[in-house]
């Protein structure tokens, strides 16, 4: 059963349909790549599926329930996490906070006002494993707002991963990063995408990744789908090269 | 900026905490023996304010919250007291503090259920003007308010007439009345210091960084804003009740927006970004502004220059400065 | 006419620009091509006064115009059309077209080379498709049709140099032939064009020499042939 | 029904007086992004220097026209206008990087400031120029005695409110105005000098407060306070229409005068309250205003 799917998805910003009339679906326990060039509508679909803009037409299902007109905080809920194209942290806090406050949030513990954040010993050992999978463990007690570039890459994912979500959409995680930590997310995330846990739609520019990780690309183009298929399918696409990469590339 | 450094900070911050505050609550407990009682009356104030400050700068300081209304809750604790001295005539000073307590919670809840649905300059707008009606029924009133002669409030008995000061006149009533005070700056202290440390007030400071992701983690953001609005509110309360029996009279002056102005500005003296600032900036305050009201009467000119000097120089206040200096002095080792 | 060298450039605490050296000659049309990220626009904003420059000089007609105020350096004859074309949508095309004519009005009469003459047909000779949108918002154009006012707005300056981020990008295939034709047809007016854009094809297309990018660092620097025929460039502009 | 005339023409009075407030208060939000809370006090600043001013002319001997009293009134808005042209470029400019409680604080320094000087310079006694009231003649409206210098306050204000969208909407500047408020980066890289358009756009809005002063002073004296109050006001005036919108600004104004006018008729004693809470409504019920975008 498709874990997340969207019917007939429609977005207009003025007269132009940023999203026009998208079915999506997203089968539980797949790496999903999402591509397409700058304004192919991706980042406005994941907004719409995560709350942050709300849809002129059609449907979004949930594990078989309509969500379409459910508020952020029952999405969350219901265990759909995103992450931001620009890194979107808690800059004043530390990054074991960042991490922890998920966690919190998560378990219905962060509206306790009478015990002390750092007391919490299940919390803590949790969110430096979270930590730890991201390679930031030595890092915790560094305020986030300090962080490198590519650091504050890996905590945006760490800290939407720590919700223990169902579905995991990450908005380019790896832009702007270096080559190593590049791969430190992406492995990080389709290891865990292979243990089972959790199910993630990555929107990503570098084809190299797409290729490597994905179980299923989905190209996208003036806000409808170009095409859906495996990444060997897709590699070969002519309508596809032609869009992403301009037509006569060689190679 | 300063903040954004990312030194690391020490692993518990519940020692560094008793480090600091035994001391100095040693030094507070011991001011009244060697100091005369205008001093120790001078630092009362200085402590009350300070509890005032520690509830508006969870707004401002944890919450990223301006309020220009402060005034409201410290004028309604202060007010309560004064009806219940008048029209109830009860005398004691645990009394006073509960329903002072009470009825800041009931005003802090309903003008927070109003403000937290904006936020930034309609938030601060909305606090100003809603501190304004309290003002203006406050004057109007007169017949239950005593308009601008506003009311008298007699010495209360404390711990149920357990401390007695009568026949040791007002020396003596500002000993005891000052100690009274310092226990429940202490509480008012920890119990701060635990909720800015809690889940809930990390939360806070989550929302205050960045509202939209918070609202991503499935925090409430408004629900968090209107508690914390609460908590503020009923600390300022507590302060306006404090207020009272050691000022022996109120007037709509404490309701009226120069007074939330002194609020900001003690806090932002001492530093916003630190949790003790606005218990150092509530002192130097206290001792800054009597010393200069009684060498100028135009204060308020003095109180805006230095605020924007603040602002422009100094923004991270006192406590901001001195940590500051104390980090080039003695660089923290990484641990 | 245009000169940067070694520049150094942040937005916020991140070090976008790394000694980033590159030069423009007289009626010459340049490409920096590079990824999303690459440091691209950072370049752009670094020419145009938009981000202040750490480190570096940036030289205009033999002129240091390293501290000087965006406005002044387009006043000075740098004419930029952004990524997202920045069309101020409650204004109408015309007010768009106008405001950049004023502003620069004084500054051309001063710099004497007779460059006013004929603004108006300069504008709309590259883009007579702009004429009829003239009472237009902003607000109520398509994607298209805000990239060809943004560069028609930038000729309203009657710049010796247009900074052109991302000129192709978003257009429907039959558009961006569109495009190529009206960068040739302002070179032939003897402008200037610094390109920035991701897609090396349609730079290839247009461009007399080339620039590559990667974080932040020129990596390449040669003529479109050279640049198709080297595998490190191909790489990394594919990712 | 004569009555009703009469408050009819109270409520247009106070609108004008209230449109050039919030208006300047607008505009400047609109161009800046920054809600100036000293501009109340700019306000009671343009009342304090026209009530002055007429004080002196009369004191000066010389019968006094009304006409000529009339030319004092710009004078005081001008002066205020230029306070303006002074703290843009040294307070405001260095904080707009900065985080915006900083310059909230800064305007609020600047409102304690200008409240204290104000006392200083003029004594907590009101300051009245009730003398161009005087000079003109008192009208008749449906039987009821009405001064005409009120008139002349709403000629004023629907003046204002024409100038201004004139302004904005018709010359140049309006339009480099706009265009700096909807993209100030892309405006400077189009030649724009920002820095200039920053302190004008100040500056007008100051002017406009001013104006208010200066036309309310001939028949309300100036006094301590009336700055909040103004502020306080302005503020439920540009909520309810929307900050940012001129067209706010009117229509806001026009509700708040209206409103209040039957509030001090119904309701004396609690007419601020009744205020704030048809505020509080429109931002439950619309929480950008009625005209606001963001």
């Amino acid at each position: 059963m498709a874990l997340l799917q969207t019917v007939n998805l429609t977005k207009r910003f003025g007269d132009f349909r940023a999203v026009n009339s998208v079915n999506f679906t997203v089968n539980q326990g797949e790496f999903l790549s999402l591509v397409g060039s700058n304004g192919a509508g991706k980042t406005t679909l994941v907004n719409l599926i995560s709350a942050q803009l709300w849809p002129d037409t059609g449907q979004v299902l949930f594990e078989g329930r309509d969500i379409t007109q459910a508020t952020v905080f029952q999405r969350i809920r219901a265990g759909i996490a995103r992450s931001f194209q620009l890194v979107n942290l808690f800059d004043r806090l530390t990054v074991l906070d960042n991490v922890s406050l998920a966690i919190f949030s998560r378990e219905g513990k962060a509206r306790n006002l009478a015990t002390l954040a750092e007391g919490d010993r299940e919390v803590r050992t949790e969110a430096m494993d979270v930590l730890g999978l991201f390679g930031l463990d030595t890092k915790r007690r560094l305020l986030a707002g300090g962080l490198a570039q590519g650091e504050r890459k890996l905590l945006d994912v760490a800290v939407a991963y720590a919700l223990r979500p169902k579905i995991l959409f990450l908005d380019e995680p790896t832009s702007g990063v270096g080559t190593r930590d590049k791969a430190q997310i992406m492995d990080t995330i389709s290891a865990v995408v292979r243990a089972g846990t959790v199910t993630a739609v990555v929107i990503e520019h570098d084809m190299d990744i797409v290729f490597k990780y994905s179980d299923r690309i989905v190209v996208m183009h003036e806000g409808a789908f170009l095409a859906d298929g495996l990444p060997a399918e897709i590699r070969v696409n002519k309508e596809v090269a032609t869009v992403l990469l301009g037509a006569a590339v060689p190679g | 900026m300063i903040a954004l450094t990312g030194t690391p900070r020490p692993a518990l911050p519940q020692l560094r905490l008793m480090g600091i505050a035994v001391p100095i609550a040693v030094l507070l407990a011991l001011v009244p023996s060697f100091a005369n009682s205008y001093q120790t009356l001078l630092l009362a104030y200085g402590l009350i304010i300070a509890i005032a400050g520690l509830g508006f700068n969870l707004l401002l300081g944890y919450t990223g919250l301006l309020s220009f209304g402060h005034s409201a809750y410290f004028g309604t604790g202060a007010y309560a007291v004064a009806f219940m001295a008048q029209d109830l005539g009860v005398r004691s000073m645990e009394a006073y503090i509960l329903c002072g307590l009470a009825l800041s919670a009931i005003v802090s809840a309903v003008f927070g259920f109003i403000c937290v649905r904006h936020t930034r300059i309609f938030f601060g707008i909305l606090t100003l003007a809603l501190s304004q009606v309290l003002w203006s029924l406050a004057l109007k009133l007169f017949w239950i308010t005593g308009g601008s002669d506003g009311l008298r409030v007699p010495r209360p008995t404390l711990l149920g007439g357990m401390l007695t000061y009568t026949g040791g006149g007002f020396p003596r009533f500002i000993s005891y009345y000052y100690y009274y005070v310092l226990v429940l700056f202490v509480v008012c202290v920890l119990v701060m210091w635990m909720i800015v440390h809690s889940p809930f007030g990390k939360a806070l400071q989550a929302i205050r960084d960045n509202e939209t992701r918070a609202a991503f983690l499935g925090l409430r953001v408004r629900r968090f804003r209107w508690v914390a609005f609460l908590i503020s509110g009923v600390y300022t309360g507590l302060a306006g009740v404090l207020w009272v029996p050691l000022n022996g009279l109120t007037t709509p002056d404490i309701l009226y927006w120069p007074f939330s102005g002194e609020i900001v500005f003690l806090t932002l003296l001492g530093g916003f970004r630190n949790f003790t600032g606005p218990i150092v900036g509530g002192i130097v305050f206290t001792f800054l502004k009597t010393y200069a009201v009684a060498t100028t009467e135009y204060w308020q000119i003095l109180l805006g220059v230095v605020l924007v000097v603040l602002v422009l120089v100094l923004p991270t206040g006192i406590v901001g400065a001195l940590a500051q200096l104390i980090g080039r002095l003695w660089p923290q080792r990484a641990d | 006419m245009l000169e940067i060298e070694d520049v150094n450039t942040f937005r916020g605490p991140a070090h976008v620009l790394n000694g980033v050296s590159l030069n423009v000659g007289a009626q010459e049309v340049v490409c920096l091509v590079g990824r999303n990220g690459a440091g691209k626009t950072t370049t752009m904003e670094s020419i145009n006064g938009l981000l202040p420059v750490r480190s570096g000089a940036i030289r205009f007609r033999g002129e240091d115009m390293t501290r000087l105020p965006a406005y002044k350096r387009a006043r000075r004859g740098i004419g930029y059309a952004p990524e997202g074309a920045s069309i101020f949508p409650d204004l109408t095309v015309s007010e768009n077209l106008m405001m950049s004519r004023w502003l620069s009005e004084k500054a051309v009469r001063a710099r004497g080379d007779g460059a006013e003459v004929n603004i108006e047909d300069r504008m709309f000779s590259v883009f007579p498709e702009v004429r009829p949108l003239l009472n237009r918002r902003g607000l109520n154009l398509s994607g298209g049709q805000k990239k060809m006012v943004a560069i028609a707005r930038a000729m309203a300056l009657s710049p010796y140099l247009l900074l052109l981020d991302e000129a192709f990008e978003g257009l429907a295939p039959a558009v961006v032939g569109r495009f190529r034709d009206a960068v040739i047809t302002i070179k032939q007016m003897g402008i200037s064009i610094l390109i920035a854009e991701s897609n090396l094809v349609n730079a290839a297309a247009v461009a007399d020499r080339l620039y590559a990018m990667d974080r932040g660092e020129i990596i390449f620097h040669g003529s479109p042939q050279d640049a198709l025929a080297n595998e490190d460039v191909m790489r990394t502009l594919r990712g | 029904m004569e009555i009703l005339a009469i408050q009819i023409l109270n409520s247009l009075f106070y609108a004008s007086v209230l449109f050039l407030i919030a208006a300047g208060l607008s505009l400047i939000f609109g161009v800046m992004n920054i809600v100036n809370l000293a501009h109340g006090s700019l306000y009671a600043l343009g009342a304090y220097i026209t009530a002055w001013l007429i004080g002196r002319a009369i004191a000066g001997g010389s019968g006094a026209s009304a006409i000529w009293l009339f030319l004092l009134m710009p004078i005081g808005a001008l002066a205020v206008a230029l306070v303006g042209a002074v703290i843009e470029p040294t307070l405001l400019r260095p904080l707009y990087r900065r985080a915006e409680e900083y310059q909230l604080l800064v305007t609020f320094g600047l409102l304690l400031i200008l409240e204290d000087v104000m006392r200083f310079v003029w004594g907590g006694l009101p300051l009245t120029a009730d003398t161009v009231v005087d000079a003109l003649p008192i009208v008749r409206i449906l039987g009821q005695l009405y001064p005409a210098y009120n008139l002349v306050v709403i000629g004023i204000g629907g003046i204002a409110a024409l100038g201004l969208w004139a302004f904005v909407y018709r010359t140049r500047f309006g339009v480099m105005l706009r265009a700096t408020s909807q993209d100030r980066r892309m405006a400077s890289a189009l030649g724009l000098d920002v820095g200039r358009v920053y302190i004008l756009a100040f500056a007008i809005g100051c002017f406009m407060a001013g104006l208010g002063g200066a036309i309310v002073v001939p028949s309300q004296a100036a006094v301590l306070g009336m700055g909040v109050d103004a502020l306080v006001l302005a503020f439920v005036v540009v909520v309810v229409g929307g900050l940012g919108s001129l067209k706010g600004a009117l229509v806001g104004a026009l509700i708040v005068s209206f409103v209040r006018t039957a509030g001090i008729q119904f309701f004396p004693e609690v007419e601020l309250a009744v205020l704030y809470l048809i505020a509080g409504i429109v931002l439950l019920v619309r929480p950008t205003g009625l005209f606001g975008t963001a």
